[in-house]
């Protein structure tokens, strides 16, 4: 199982802070593209991603018991 | 104490500075980031901050390490504040000392710049007519792309 | 509580920077400076500062009516500390808030420097063996032409 | 009557740190050298001079009632 965390306007557009996904290994960007379709919010092309706590690329392959964040454009300060 | 991390509750600035006070230190440069009210002709009610609490303390902890590697001998030390924040309530302190004056103050706007970069912390605006998580009409925000970026400011 | 201000007991960072909160400010830069032990091979023992006092508020009071001027809706607040200071005391405190943070970092630099260069505050080292007033060793120091010196470090 | 007031390096050169002047009206210069040759501290032609806390120029004339203070080189900070 891997973790998928939403955040912002990510979270209120998905309606859920948490997803699960019942898969031993995904690549970012194949999992992006699913979201948005499954989901309709444009928004996660926009987003960086991490997994486990680090900034990681739409190539890299999220496995089983990682956790992923989707990332968007940060405003703090 | 924790010299880097997010709290829910209001920040005691005095605690953020002390954790920087060193012998070797002749400076301290504080950034507080405050709500303001107005913004061009649109005024704020309150702001939300939401943030991804681990990930952002690593990351603020990757700034002061950043700042260590760039002016030796600094301290740093940063607190960032989420949830619901009132007009003039403190959302950020940062707090660098170094041996000499020049270095503390081009750190800690070097520490600003780089939490509006990549610290996965984000602010919602409430208007009168309406509510805005902010960076979200930025279209290909990009983050990664080495300096930060001076002129902005979304502050 | 007065914005400007000469002080003999320790320096409450918070008071200073509670008189430049404002609902239109966004930012707040506080520099801080403190009293460092060694400045290159020399090991200070503590400061001792004097200053004309009635002058020297009035020259603080100058420089923030120069902020205002040169960064519209600032708010400043300066308390200098005098006396004997050991090592890590705060002996000045300067606070600006601006709407926008680039001003904020700018606006307390300038004071700083302004006083280091118009404010009648003199500084005096002890060493272990021996005592000087800094400022005394420079020779036509000049004082009044215009600019502040950004690269002069005698903090 | 006029009150001449000293600091920090000149107030321990001079050993007071507070003057009286018996007199009338005295222009800054010529006060200076008179402070530099009564007292034989060659500081007093490096500071600047205020009259009544504000900074003055060497051709000003301080009158009975005046304050001025000699101000070394500044050290704030």
């Amino acid at each position: 199982m891997i973790k998928v965390l939403l955040f912002a306007t990510l979270q209120e557009k998905v309606g859920a802070s948490e997803l699960s996904l019942e898969e031993n290994a995904i690549k970012i960007s194949d999992l992006k593209n699913r979201l948005i379709e499954e989901y309709d919010v444009q928004e996660f092309s926009n987003c960086l991603v991490a997994i486990n706590e680090e900034y990681a690329g739409d190539n890299d392959i999220a496995e089983s018991g990682d956790t992923i964040a989707f990332i968007p454009p940060v405003s703090g300060g | 104490m924790k010299e880097f991390k997010i709290v829910k509750e209001p920040i005691e600035i005095q605690h953020v500075i002390d954790q920087v006070v060193d012998p070797n230190c002749g400076a301290i440069s504080t950034f507080i980031g405050t709500v303001r009210e107005m913004t061009k002709e649109k005024k704020t009610l309150y702001l939300e901050y939401d943030a991804y609490v681990p990930m952002a303390e690593k990351e603020l902890k990757r700034i002061g390490d950043e700042i260590k590697e760039k002016w030796p001998d600094s301290k740093v030390a940063i607190t960032h504040r989420i949830g619901r924040l009132e007009i003039t309530d403190v959302a950020v302190v940062i707090a660098v000392s170094t041996p000499h004056r020049a270095a503390a103050f081009e750190a800690s706007r070097y520490a600003i710049e780089r939490i509006k970069e990549i610290v996965p912390i984000w602010k919602k605006e409430h208007w009168e007519n309406g509510e805005m998580w902010i960076g979200d009409q930025l279209e290909q925000h990009s983050y990664r792309d080495g300096k930060p970026k001076m002129e902005d400011e979304n502050d």
